[in-house]
């Protein structure tokens, strides 16, 4: 699969760490939106997305992550996007999605 | 001229086949690291329309040109297309759900864009200058 | 059955553009590291016979098809042929210098190989299981 | 270019230290060819190819390799293929070719 995302519960900062690599797109956006409905159905937590080796976003994986921030907000909670690569920030910032998502270098 | 010409399935697991056809063809052409993830980004774009919106179709074509600094990427399907002129205009960010962005995408990576759509199918014509 | 075609100018820098996009969809196929490697190199292989021995074709053609566990290649041409059952015998690897490795590769690589050529064109299936 | 060649004279062990990264096939190996032809002009010494970065090679590459396998004969010197992967390796061992090239692990 283009897609390999590794997750973990992090107790000491009590959130889900989430590392992706390689493209998100049409086809693996799916797997991704289960993967993550799967980890916060087992605990409702803030996400930390590791992006530094996502090598690829289209609009599907923007919305989907959309569709997991919305819900996500109804519980307090957020998800933040750490490192993305160059390419993947100026998908953000030309559609002016940085200003929906929180993005962060670590 | 050179020309290149892939035909492949309308499903949503082989988009990322055309797009690394068109990426590969594009850094032989000599364009830089960005523009080459532009060309990435907008032949997705266009490959997710097909898929998202021209289920009818079996098969889809993607053809490249290459002329002097110019590549020209078309992707043609025979959907049911759709009205180009009613377009809604750029979405509010916030207001975002998960549609509406492709074109705009295509429309701000790539130097021109065209739309061709008729109820027999849709031509997106895409050109990026070295 | 899921089908690719690809057409491509008869030109020595696309065949890296061939072998990816032979490479992606066996990636998707599900093939597994080393089997893709075998697809990469006897496409590249069966891509350079085109550029060498058919240069007067201006283009060529690859088409893929994947049917339950088995992925066809077909790399087609439409050059001047060759004598297929006048091919010399397995080459002692001392006394290579350079040609008429290329066939005997995709045949060791693959699980299955034919070549039809006449003097219209050459094709070369190639056959390889999950 | 789908091949980048880098090259060293060491004059610790009198030889060329060649690195390949990418791909050498139809179209680069001219470019090879020319550059080795080039380092051999202005010194003739045995080569090592540091090949653990090379991530494929088709007959045409091999071919061009065993051209200048022959001419380093002639000057009594000789070219050694170091840390191919398996992929390459596996090209040599099919071919027979493992037994005209030196290859070793380091
Ligand atoms: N290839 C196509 N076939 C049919 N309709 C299309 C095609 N491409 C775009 N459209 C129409 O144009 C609209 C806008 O497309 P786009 O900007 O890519 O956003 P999205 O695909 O996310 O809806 C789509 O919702 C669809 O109605
Ligand atoms: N597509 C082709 N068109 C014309 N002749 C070909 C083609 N493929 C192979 N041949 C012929 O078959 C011979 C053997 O091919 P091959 O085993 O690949 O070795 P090489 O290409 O190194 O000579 C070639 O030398 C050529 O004469």
């Amino acid at each position: 699969m283009a897609l390999k995302i590794r997750h973990l519960y992090s107790e000491r900062s009590e959130r889900w760490e989430v590392k992706l690599m390689g493209e998100l797109d049409i086809d693996s956006s799916t797997a991704l939106k289960e993967r993550l409905s799967e980890i916060l159905e087992e605990k409702t937590a803030d996400v930390i997305v590791n992006a530094e080796d996502l090598e690829y976003i289209d609009s599907t994986g923007l919305g989907m992550l959309i569709g997991v921030i919305k819900q996500l907000k109804t519980n307090g909670k957020e998800l933040i996007i750490v490192n993305p690569q160059d390419s993947v920030s100026k998908l953000f910032r030309i559609t002016g999605l940085d200003k929906v998502f929180t993005l962060r270098e670590e | 001229m050179d020309q290149f010409k892939l035909t492949l399935p309308n499903k949503r697991e082989y988009v990322i086949s055309a797009r690394l056809a068109a990426t590969s063809i594009a850094s032989v052409f000599g364009f830089d690291i960005e523009k080459i993830e532009d060309i990435r980004i907008a032949v997705g774009e266009a490959c997710n329309n097909v898929v998202l919106h021209s289920k009818e179709a079996d098969s889809f074509e993607m053809v490249i040109e290459l002329k002097d600094e110019t590549m020209t990427v078309y992707v043609c399907d025979t959907g049911k297309g759709f009205e180009v002129d009613k377009m809604p205009p750029v979405i509010d960010p916030h207001d975002y759900s998960g549609s509406g962005l492709g074109l705009f995408i295509i429309e701000t990576l790539m130097d021109e864009m065209k739309v061709h759509s008729t109820d027999e199918g849709t031509t997106i014509i895409m050109k990026k200058r070295r």
